[in-house]
């Protein structure tokens, strides 16, 4: 697959038309890819990696590239196209600009979890039989494939591209996902029990801003937790601030332009779930407003930006789930 | 005017007297009216003034049948029954214990009588 | 649960200027008590009312918050309170989500002519809340008072 | 650094007597920013604006906070007091320290220490108030009256004087109203008719009005100067225009057992129907309920007989839409429903009337030609007794608190007329209190009295009952006799209470005004601004906004017309600076809040802007018309960055307050 998206991105910069490809760079190691943008050949065939390990989501970056001189190719995963299309939706890439070549979708693995099971001085894996062999310094090791597979992957909720110019490989279904049990399982909960899980995951926050930086959603030329005039301006973490204001300010900001991408979590080094609370939001759109699915399409209207004059009250709330 | 009494006739009664705007319906509404020597307005009238010995001296605090029609019929929610039954307490309290007990109801019935009479008796002289 | 029976509760009502802020004042000029608990900030509309501002409130130690429109329908700005009310119900939802207790916040539609339903929501309201006791959840806690 | 100025009002002692207004200034003085504060007896009054103007001055005020009675009472006079002294208007805020807190608390200690918090969180607002010029929006030059009785006639008649159009949408088929039902006035006792159908014909042809009869307001947006209302024009399936009122239809119209309303239900009218002679605007209309072509197809009698071929049975609903700078209000009143008043068997007995029904009993135009008959056998009363306050000055969920201010006239009018009318009558009013404040009225209730020899006896009607022979049995007290009377009457006539007509709840839903417990309009001020509405642009005109009599309703109807014309006749009026504005740096141009302006306030454009790092980029940003935004807020709280803000309710003014209050 590396090998046809290299050539692929070859031939579209020879033939003019784009000029750069945006991708996934190798890392020091086997493990550590990142977003990067290539413009010749030579940067493509020394430094392009699509493998099990690039999982970030690039449509964030085109908020700028897009903006840039000339064509830009971007590889996305189904899911990024989703990001994308809302991008789009909001006018904050230049859909002219940009080159979309859809490319399958995970699994993609978390190396995270394959140190949790111990293995260290990780070189190289494949996956053979649903099992994972993994070379590293010390030797060879073994895991089951889909221990290693991370979260946002676990949950995936569609392998179909909403939009794209050409695509490699087939395209596939908007999927059945258990994405919202863990939600549906804290509803279910007692409010204490709630307030003390949250408590726990939200105490931990560092506020790297991980978050908020990966987040294709969180685009605003200066955010509000950046800027003084705010009035909610928070730079550095402070004695409740995270737990109290900024992921519930944040997962509101992208509520109903969230397309559930799951990078927030993937992100955070403190493990914090974060994608629980943008999830919460989309259940709750979903059953009270109807289905709706950010960047699904370019047309539709945010359930937050729309109304019914017989939407449900907020008394609701007190008929679902367990106080 | 016995300030005290005026005062226990308020209490027990729960009326408020100073709701009354002297419209009259009250005894306009009364069957009892011609055997009452102080009407249902008078009564709301004279306790506002004070008066609640005359009062307790009449025989009018017998003759009010507990019907409770001025109660249903005044505009103003005054309930003028109310104050008959507490100044006709006030004065059985005054006569010491010559209280009806209820071994004594049973011989005094009669068959025909309704029920609706005797358990208005009973709330008149029971107390 | 521990109720304090002194315990005087915060709260802040947002109240829109066209219906609830001029039911708000009529239940005053028809002398209409309710608890000294609550003190209105006005706003234009409902729909001016930024979750942030209710967040915010809470971190600074109010112990409930309750906003007050006009009735679906009749927004004076014609569908203020419906994006208010899908705002609303989303980050209530979203607190009782976070275990935040329900009856600390309410959206309540109350009209100009409502005086009396202004006083009686208050009344209640601020029951509801002294009952739950002290916010304790959402405080920011440099903000607590002494 | 700015310098506060704070102002307490005592309001005599609708503050002073359950706030402590010199602790609230004292407290306030301590507050940042705050360089004078003070307390005076009347605030509002010119002394009390003296006393902001002159510290404005002294202190060279940047900030003005007023403790006082509501800001929709009086927040323009401290804006423009503070504006005569060239301190920006708008860097003034009232804290709502009157209804909102003395009115509504009793403890001193609780209610002083709650106007301190609302006097901190203003203080805490101007601190970051920032100066607002205001725009200006036109006015439509064309009025709305709500309601065609005599008030709505007066009242559009008034403003169409003044050379303004003025459309009356009225529910009924005709206007008229109350007025057009009732045989004589007091005190004078001249025909009702007489003076109200000429000025009915009058507003039909006048240029400058339009009756929209059989209508009904559907839906009204908008503000002062710029109102859209929906008018339903329900189908009376009758053409207007092409109807010339001949009558043929009705004659020939074989269903004729419909309750006439307009005679009370007294006798019977045609499916097909002209309420009465004198109708404006004399068209008929057919009643669909009782229609047999409407209900199953089989009759089209009028129809046939039409020579002007305006019946159409196909008619709809009809809606139009209809811009307006002023709409006034005159809804008016009914007389309750005394279905609960068993005591006196109202609905058991035809020979007990109300007032309403005695008018049509006695009118030349009523079921009797004028002859006043028992409804029961048609035959002459010989004692007739009037009843009053039925259902006024009530405590109880039957009746109405209020006194319904007309009945004691009337009733004086009604015995007189009769008593004029046919001298062997007996006539007895059962009083609680006679009424007459008014010029007349008094003399003549007494005329009543002395020369017609009106039995008025002091006491009220317990118990109303019909008898076998036909005669009534009324038991009453006399309070000055002390007795209690039982007189053998022909006819009891129950003066009930008045109440405002049902449709103007809805009403003043839609037109987001207040209305008090009993749903009558409340007005701007009850002594000062007693025919505006609290909302501006909307104005009160006769017996909607309380029981009234004739003269008085006519007197209201033109106030309300005076105060709209001083409206229509301003081509424009100052708008609210308080409006939405973008900050291009912060704005993302995503869109998010144009799709919740509900004015099209928010257009788009790309403009270049200098990047940080010094580069320059085209970017997509908002920007706000305001002169279309209505300032509502929704696009601030849809923005997702921030950019958007409002002027003079910024995120961080109420940040400020809401910190101010829960500190």
């Amino acid at each position: 697959m590396q090998e046809t998206m290299i050539k692929r991105a070859k031939e579209l910069l020879a033939d003019g038309t784009v000029s750069r490809v945006i991708g996934w760079k190798k890392g020091e190691f086997g493990y550590d890819s990142t977003p990067a943008v290539f413009e010749t050949a030579e940067e493509l065939d020394r430094d392009f990696v699509f493998d099990d390990f690039t999982a970030s989501n690039v449509s964030k970056y085109l908020v700028k590239e897009s903006r840039k001189d000339g064509k830009i190719l971007a590889f996305l995963k189904p899911c990024d196209t989703y990001s994308f299309n809302q991008l789009i939706k909001e006018h904050r890439v230049i859909r002219e600009n940009v080159y979309i070549i859809g490319i399958p979708g995970g699994p993609k693995l978390d190396v995270e979890k394959i140190k949790a099971k111990g293995i260290t001085g990780i070189l190289n894996k494949k996956n053979e039989n649903y099992t994972l062999k993994i070379e590293t310094l010390y030797g060879t090791e073994t895991m089951m494939f889909y221990e290693a597979i991370c979260g946002k992957c676990q949950d995936c909720k569609s392998k179909k591209h909403v939009i794209y110019d050409e695509l490699i490989g087939e395209d596939g279904d908007v999927l059945d996902s258990s994405r919202f049990d863990m939600v549906e399982k804290l509803e279910n909960m007692t409010a204490q029990e709630r307030f003390d899980f949250w408590r726990e995951q939200l105490s931990k926050c560092i506020r790297c801003n991980a978050c908020r930086n990966v987040c294709p959603a969180c685009t605003c030329e200066k955010c509000v937790f950046d800027n003084p005039k705010s009035g909610i301006e928070n730079k550095a973490p402070s004695d409740s601030f995270e737990e109290n204001m900024f992921h519930i300010i944040r997962a509101f900001h992208v509520a109903g332009r969230c397309t559930d991408c799951g990078e927030c979590s993937r992100v955070c080094p403190q493990n914090i779930p974060l994608h629980l609370l943008n999830r919460k939001f989309i259940k709750d759109i979903n059953e009270l407003y109807g289905e709706y699915q950010a960047g699904a399409d370019l047309t539709s209207k945010s359930p937050l930006t729309d109304y019914d004059t017989n939407d449900c009250e907020p008394s609701i709330v007190h008929e679902r789930g367990v106080e | 005017m016995n300030k005290n009494l005026k005062e226990q006739v308020l209490r027990s009664s729960g009326v408020n007297v100073l709701k009354c705007m002297r419209c009259g319906k009250c005894s306009a509404t009364c069957p009892s009216y011609d055997e009452m020597e102080y009407h249902p307005h008078q009564f709301v009238y004279m306790v506002e003034k004070g008066d609640i010995e005359t009062l307790m001296k009449s025989d009018s605090i017998y003759k009010c049948l507990t019907c409770f029609a001025c109660v249903e019929r005044c505009p103003r929610g005054v309930e003028p029954a109310k104050v008959v039954e507490a100044v006709r307490l006030a004065a059985v309290r005054q006569q010491g214990n010559n209280h009806l007990s209820p071994v004594q109801i049973p011989e005094m019935l009669d068959d025909d009588l309704p029920q609706q009479a005797i358990v208005t008796a009973f709330r008149k002289y029971a107390k | 649960m521990q109720v304090n029976n002194n315990f005087e509760p915060v709260i802040v009502a947002f109240c829109c200027n066209w219906c609830s802020y001029a039911g708000a004042d009529l239940s005053g000029t028809n002398r209409l008590n309710y608890p000294t608990n609550v003190k209105i900030i006005r706003v234009p509309c409902s729909c001016r009312v930024n979750p942030m501002f209710i967040l915010r409130a809470f971190q600074k130690g109010a112990d409930g918050v309750i906003i007050c429109g006009c009735h679906p329908g009749d927004c004076h700005y014609t569908s203020g309170n419906y994006f208010t009310r899908r705002r609303i119900t989303l980050l209530y939802s979203m607190l009782d989500f976070l275990g935040i207790e329900r009856n600390r916040t309410r959206l309540e539609w109350v009209s100009a002519a409502e005086g009396a339903k202004f006083a009686a929501t208050m009344q209640q309201f601020t029951e509801d809340v002294k009952k739950l006791g002290p916010n304790r959840r959402l405080e920011d806690l440099r903000c607590r008072k002494q | 650094m700015q310098r506060i100025g704070v102002f307490v009002c005592h309001c005599g002692t609708n503050i002073a007597a359950t706030v402590d207004v010199k602790a609230v200034a004292e407290a306030l003085s301590h507050e940042p920013g705050v360089v004078i504060s003070q307390d005076y007896q009347y605030m509002c009054s010119e002394s009390g604006q003296n006393l902001v103007k002159d510290a404005i001055k002294e202190h060279n005020l940047t900030g003005v906070v007023v403790c006082s009675c509501s800001p929709r009472m009086h927040e323009n006079t401290f804006r423009k007091a503070a504006a005569s002294v060239g301190l920006n208007p708008y860097l003034v805020e009232i804290a709502n320290i009157r209804e909102q807190c003395s009115w509504i608390h009793k403890e001193i200690a609780t209610a002083t220490d709650k106007a301190i918090i609302l006097g901190k969180a203003a203080v805490a607002k101007v601190h970051l108030n920032a100066p607002l010029t205001a725009g200006e929006s036109p006015v439509v030059k064309r009025a709305l009256v709500i309601g065609g009785g005599i008030a709505g006639i007066q009242t559009a008649l008034d403003i169409a004087e003044a050379g303004f159009d003025v459309d009356i949408v009225e529910k009924k088929p005709t206007i008229g109203g109350k007025m057009a039902q009732i045989d004589k006035t007091f005190p004078t006792l001249d025909c009702a008719a007489c003076i109200l159908t000429p000025k009915m014909v009058e507003a039909s042809q006048n240029e400058h009005i339009t009756i929209h009869s059989f209508s009904e307001v559907a839906d009204v947006k908008g503000f002062v100067g710029n109102f859209t209302v929906t008018i339903k024009k329900k189908a009376r399936y009758v053409d207007e225009v092409k109807c010339t009122g001949c009558g043929a239809c009705v004659e020939k119209c074989p269903m004729k057992k419909v309750p006439n309303e307009f005679n009370e239900g007294l006798d019977n009218r045609h499916a097909i129907y002209i309420p009465f002679a004198q109708a404006v605007p004399k068209v008929a209309t057919i009643d669909p309920n009782y229609c047999m072509m409407l209900k199953n197809g089989k009759c089209g009698v009028c129809s046939k007989v039409c020579a002007a071929g305006a019946i159409d049975y196909k008619q709809q609903d009809k809606f139009i839409e209809q811009k307006y700078g002023a709409i006034i209000v005159a809804t008016g009143f009914n007389p309750i429903n005394l279905d609960k008043y068993d005591e006196f068997a109202y609905s058991q007995c035809p020979d007990v009337v109300t007032s309403l029904e005695l008018e049509r009993l006695m009118n030349a135009a009523g079921p009797n030609g004028g002859t006043l008959l028992r409804p029961s056998d048609k035959t002459h009363p010989h004692t007739i007794v009037f009843v009053q306050c039925v259902g006024s000055r009530c405590d109880d969920e039957k009746g109405k608190p209020y006194c319904s201010k007309i009945c004691c006239m009337y009733t004086a009018k009604h015995a007189m007329l009769i008593r004029e009318k046919y001298p062997d009558t007996e006539v007895y009013v059962f009083y609680i209190d006679v009424r007459t404040p008014g010029k007349n009225f008094d003399e003549f209730y007494r005329r009543a009295v002395e020369q017609y020899n009106v039995h008025y006896i002091k006491g009220m009607v317990g118990k109303v009952t019909p008898k076998s022979d036909g005669k009534i049995d009324v038991q009453a007290s006399d309070l000055l006799a002390n007795e209690q009377l039982h007189i053998n009457a022909d006819m009891v006539v129950l003066a009930a209470a008045i109440e405002p007509d049902k449709t103007a709840r809805p009403l003043a839903t839609m037109l987001t005004t207040q209305m008090d417990t009993n749903d009558f309009f409340t007005e701007a001020h009850p002594k000062l601004r007693p025919v505006e509405s609290a909302t501006a642009g909307i104005f009160l005109s006769g017996a909607c906004q309380g029981p009234k009599d004739i003269p008085e309703t006519v007197a209201q109807a033109s106030a309300a017309a005076a105060k709209a014309i001083g409206l229509l006749v301003k081509n424009s009026i100052t708008c609210n600076p308080c409006v939405a504005h973008s900050d291009e740096l912060l704005c993302n141009g995503c869109s998010s809040c144009e799709k919740v302006c509900p004015y099209g306030a928010i257009t788009y454009q790309d403009k270049e802007f200098r990047m940080p790092d010094r580069t320059t980029a085209i970017r997509r940003v908002a920007s706000v018309n305001p002169a279309v935004c209505q300032g509502c807020g929704a696009c601030t709280v849809a923005c997702p960055s921030g950019a958007m803000d409002l002027n003079g309710f910024s995120n961080s003014q109420i940040m400020a307050e809401v910190d101010a209050i829960c500190k």
